[in-house]
């Protein structure tokens, strides 16, 4: 692979950032907590009872993850940022599109996708019956992707201030609005007997939309805020 | 090799002109830089030179006049692999070594041939420091990773912002012998300083920014 | 001085703590070894069934004895770091964060093995009873007092803040300890006690005595195998270091 | 008043902290609106049925206020670190706990308070009875100090940290669980027809004792984390 | 004044060490300060100035050795007004104007008679920005204000890191007038440069840090 080329510049990128990523390995644990002491935090604040807790566990649990993984875009570009390394980015004669796509992925995998992975124990601490549990997993798993990626244009509007963390939450949040909709609808559905699977297809469908346009979106929301 | 003045300059700005709010950060500024030259922009405090680097590759968008690469107009999309920017912020990771650093540089950016990062980390004196986190690096080492960087990707134009900040004597002679071997390869570059100490081999051309009144 | 305040200062010294632990280390070992075997042979052998839970019961022999250690390795961890605070000896900031780990182990085999327990029993996993609850919150602390720990550079610091925070946590041991008797919940209460009568027939109370002696023992060990380590990274520029280097490749380079 | 005095140090401490939150404004309002959407999330994730949401109103805006108040915690000496006062801070001749204190005062003031303030609000989104609101808003009251005296110490040990904000929410969790506890059973005791005064009087006595040691505890922690 | 060394000298460290992770950052170290005295910390990049200075002020705790201030051993709680550090940051509010960052630094430490915030930004060559928001001043225009600091409080020991870092040529006059100024008044000051200009006013005591090896 000759250096230089966007194929090699995409390697570059996902090879440094998984390096930093595994050396601030404690930090990537931390939506981790963040969601399961959040979810901890309900039956104090509701009392221990089975029922309540097991009507509104998907939607907490909903609630929760993306509340984490909302948090934790906040530190997408923000390094980069800090260092000068965004510049250098954005200078660099690849497709800015391109670059922010792989960012993006490695984001999701490394802070979203355990947090899914840990779902099921959250399931069990509010007594999600475990009919329900494949339907939250599934939502989850589309619904998530699609936050990373609506955020990330958030994300790089923000990128140029200081403590953006509110702020981007109050953007981002009633853009994923439909997103816990018909995910969290989904479970309930599927608690209460009911057909599940329109909501988990329309997920499906933006889902697809989002990750031709999100890349392309956060690029130019990106040269917008720096510039 | 002497600037040859009868092609396109390498970067030529015309009556450019920056202004913030309303306030003129520099005036009408007519540069133009040919390939073999190096250019130093003196100035006090406060006189705009970080911002003129800015507009020059593109990150910030001139209020008047425009600026010319190789004779056609810049765009951020038009750069490609042409010019390199130091700035006040280097671009490093401070968790990555210096030769994970000049890697991903070069993943980046391409590389010049007949030099690799542990030559280029050697030239600017930090052999011994490859496996070296950055955090743990002065100021001034900090800086030479950044001087490497620029030894390895091949850019033609240079931007360079202070190079000479935060480092001792013998750092501001690397940069000077750095600047030297650039421009006799046929690069150019532009750098600004306070003037407390500038770029001292032959009798560059300076160009001096006024405070705007 | 007071010979044994001299003994205290000399163990506080890096090389000697380092070469006296050295010493003790493979005793350590083979004692809770043997006595870990003796126990369980006791416990899951030679005791009898009980008469409601049947074999469930044995699982005992694994969660109390973690139980209280994982309560016993905060209060040590808490005790040294007031230590580190107070007068600054290094060993003991060595030795606070080398309990750390270990007691978040053992603090998550206890809600692991009483969470296997209450299936059976209690016919759930998990409820939000007060002495789960304050044992999950225990986790938290340590998890807490670990990622303080790794997330500052300065190694030196970083103990000293985390020995803190390991202070303030403090207040939940009390909380574990007596929430049994302040709040009534589905956790079994206190049935051992060192001192009075215990509620529980001999046969099954020696195995796990002897399971908490080689608990306590291992923990020591594991403990010391950790500090050895950490010393050798926080003195790594001292003579004795470079000395037991040096002969260790013989003297090569 | 003699400049360089205490009083006078606590005083131009006040006025300046006030003056920059004043600047700042759009920061100051972020909490709020940051607990306005996770309590209009949680319909979205339940589904509208007003029994539901009435059972789970007064422990989810505890927890969403307590989350809120959390979160902008974060930023109780961040700027400070970040320009180099808060070393000018330590360095100067005055007792630090007492400096903490006005610095503390002043964040519970302003962005915890108005939190309090729109409580109603947020009881009325979802369909708290109106009877359990004054016990809610003492609950409050109580609570929220207690969360910002107790995080005080916490962020002064996590300072020095990049990125501190997921590890600060994992210290403090813990140990504002008995806070949420008794101030959110006292909410549902209150809902269910129960006595409510013995949990509040706790978080009352809980209050002062942090009132007393949390400065302290905070200007410790501070100079363990700076030197 | 000249210094009179029969009294306790301000400050005194007495085989100063500092080590980071068991890497030592400077060696065994005597430095003594009289009033009136100026000293000079010089040394490369990475040599450890800054950590010295943060050590000398109870910032960071010395591996070994110790510090006296007046004789008496240093904790940060004793230092009651007697010590300033200007570091690398400045400790300014970017959001407040200069005046009124000056105006809590003195209801912080108090004020020196005969001078008010006015007169020091006038006499840091800044009249006419009093109202301005820092956060719209130049790098150097900032380093300015610090300096108006320093004029305004009471301390008898000022500790600078790299004042003479971004400024311009009068800048650096500045700084030594205000040295000068300092020293005659009965102050004692230690500053760090890695030597490319420096404190040029009489000969100055210097101290050379070397690189651990
Ligand atoms: C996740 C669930 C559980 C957790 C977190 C837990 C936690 C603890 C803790 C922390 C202790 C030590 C208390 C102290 O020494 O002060 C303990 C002791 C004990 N646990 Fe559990 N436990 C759990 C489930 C169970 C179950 C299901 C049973 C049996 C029905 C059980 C039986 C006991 C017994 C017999 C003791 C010894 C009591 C004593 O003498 O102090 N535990 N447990
Ligand atoms: N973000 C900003 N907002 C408003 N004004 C600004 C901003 N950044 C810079 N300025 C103003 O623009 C002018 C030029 O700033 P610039 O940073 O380009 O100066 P400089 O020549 O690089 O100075 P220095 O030698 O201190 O680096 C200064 O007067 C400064 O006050
Ligand atoms: N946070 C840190 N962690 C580890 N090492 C550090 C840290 N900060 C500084 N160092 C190391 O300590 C040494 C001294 O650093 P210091 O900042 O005191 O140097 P300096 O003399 O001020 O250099 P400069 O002229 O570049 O400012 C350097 O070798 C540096 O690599
Ligand atoms: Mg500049
Ligand atoms: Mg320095």
């Amino acid at each position: 692979m000759k250096p230089g080329t966007t194929r090699a510049a995409c390697v570059a990128l996902l090879r440094r950032d998984l390096t930093l990523i595994w050396r601030r390995r404690g930090d990537a644990l931390n939506p981790l907590l963040f969601s399961i002491i959040v979810v901890a935090l309900f039956p104090f604040a509701l009392g221990p009872e089975q029922a309540t807790l097991a009507r509104i566990a998907a939607g907490t649990i909903f609630v929760a993850l993306l509340l984490a993984s909302l948090l934790s875009l906040d530190m997408l570009f923000r390094s980069d940022l800090e260092d000068g390394s965004l510049e250098q980015l954005v200078l660099s004669p690849h497709p800015l599109s391109l670059l922010l796509a792989c960012k993006i992925a490695i984001h999701w995998l490394t802070t979203t996708l355990p947090l899914i992975v840990i779902a099921p124990l959250l399931a069990q601490m509010l007594y999600l019956p475990d009919t329900v549990l494949p339907v939250l997993l599934i939502a989850l798993a589309l619904a998530t992707p699609l936050l990373s990626l609506i955020g990330s244009v958030c994300v790089a509007l923000t990128v140029g201030m200081r403590r953006s963390g509110m702020l981007l939450t109050l953007l981002v949040l009633p853009l994923i609005v439909p997103a816990l909709i018909f995910g969290a609808g989904a479970c309930n559905a599927a608690q209460a007997g009911l057909p599940f699977t329109a909501p988990l297809l329309w997920l499906g469908a933006w889902l697809v939309l989002a990750l031709v346009l999100a890349p392309l979106a956060a690029a130019a929301a990106l040269k917008i805020s720096l510039t | 090799m002497e600037p040859n003045h009868d092609i396109a300059p390498l970067l030529q700005a015309r009556a450019l002109t920056y202004t913030r709010n309303a306030e003129p950060i520099f005036g009408p500024l007519d540069v133009s830089l040919h390939a073999g030259e190096v250019v130093l922009i003196e100035g006090d405090n406060g006189s705009g030179k970080t911002t003129l680097l800015k507009v020059l590759c593109g990150l910030l968008e001139p209020s008047s006049g425009d600026v010319l690469l190789h004779g056609a107009p810049l765009t951020l999309a038009r750069l490609s692999h042409q010019v390199a920017l130091l700035g006040h912020l280097l671009g490093l990771k401070m968790e990555l070594s210096t030769l994970q650093n000049l890697h991903f540089a070069v993943g980046m950016g391409g590389i010049r041939p007949g030099i690799t990062p542990r030559l280029a980390l050697a030239s600017v004196g930090l052999e011994g420091y490859e496996d070296q986190p950055l955090r743990t690096l002065s100021a001034g080492q900090k800086k030479r990773v950044a001087l490497a960087r620029l030894l390895l990707v091949p850019a033609a134009l240079w931007l360079l912002d202070e190079p000479y900040a935060n480092l001792d004597r013998t750092g501001i002679e690397l940069v000077n012998r750095v600047l030297d071997h650039h421009a006799r390869r046929g690069g150019a570059a532009l750098i600004t300083s306070h003037g407390a100490y500038a770029y001292t081999s032959g009798a560059p051309r300076r160009i001096a920014l006024k405070t705007a009144a | 001085m007071n010979p044994l305040l001299l003994w205290f200062h000399k163990l506080g010294s890096p090389p000697y703590f380092y070469r006296l632990a050295g010493r003790f280390l493979p005793w350590l070992y083979a004692i809770a070894l043997i006595t870990g075997a003796i126990g369980l042979y006791g416990g899951l052998v030679v005791a009898p069934a009980d008469y409601q839970q049947h074999d469930s019961f044995r699982i005992i022999y694994v969660h109390v004895p973690c139980a209280w250690m994982s309560l016993f390795v905060y209060a040590f961890m808490a005790a040294n770091g007031f230590v580190a605070l107070v007068w600054r000896i290094k060993l003991s900031e060595v030795l606070a964060m080398a309990s750390a780990p270990i007691g978040a182990a053992f603090t998550f085999i206890t809600l692991v093995t009483g969470s296997v327990w209450g299936k059976p029993t209690w016919g759930t996993w998990w409820t939000w009873d007060a002495r789960l609850t304050s044992e999950l919150v225990l986790l938290f602390l340590y998890f807490g007092v670990i990622g303080l720990y790794s997330a500052i550079e300065d190694t030196r610091q970083a103990a000293r803040a985390a020995a803190f925070l390991a202070l303030v946590g403090v207040v939940n041991l009390p909380i574990v300890h007596y929430s049994v008797n302040w709040w009534n919940t589905l956790h079994q209460a206190q049935t051992v006690s060192l001192m009075g009568q215990s509620k529980m027939d001999a046969s099954m109370l020696w195995p796990l005595l002897t399971l908490a002696f080689a608990t306590h023992v291992y923990f020591f060990a594991s403990l010391l195998t950790r500090s050895r380590v950490a010393l050798l990274g926080l003195e790594s520029g001292k003579e004795w270091v470079r000395a037991l280097v040096n002969a260790r490749t013989g003297g090569r380079q």
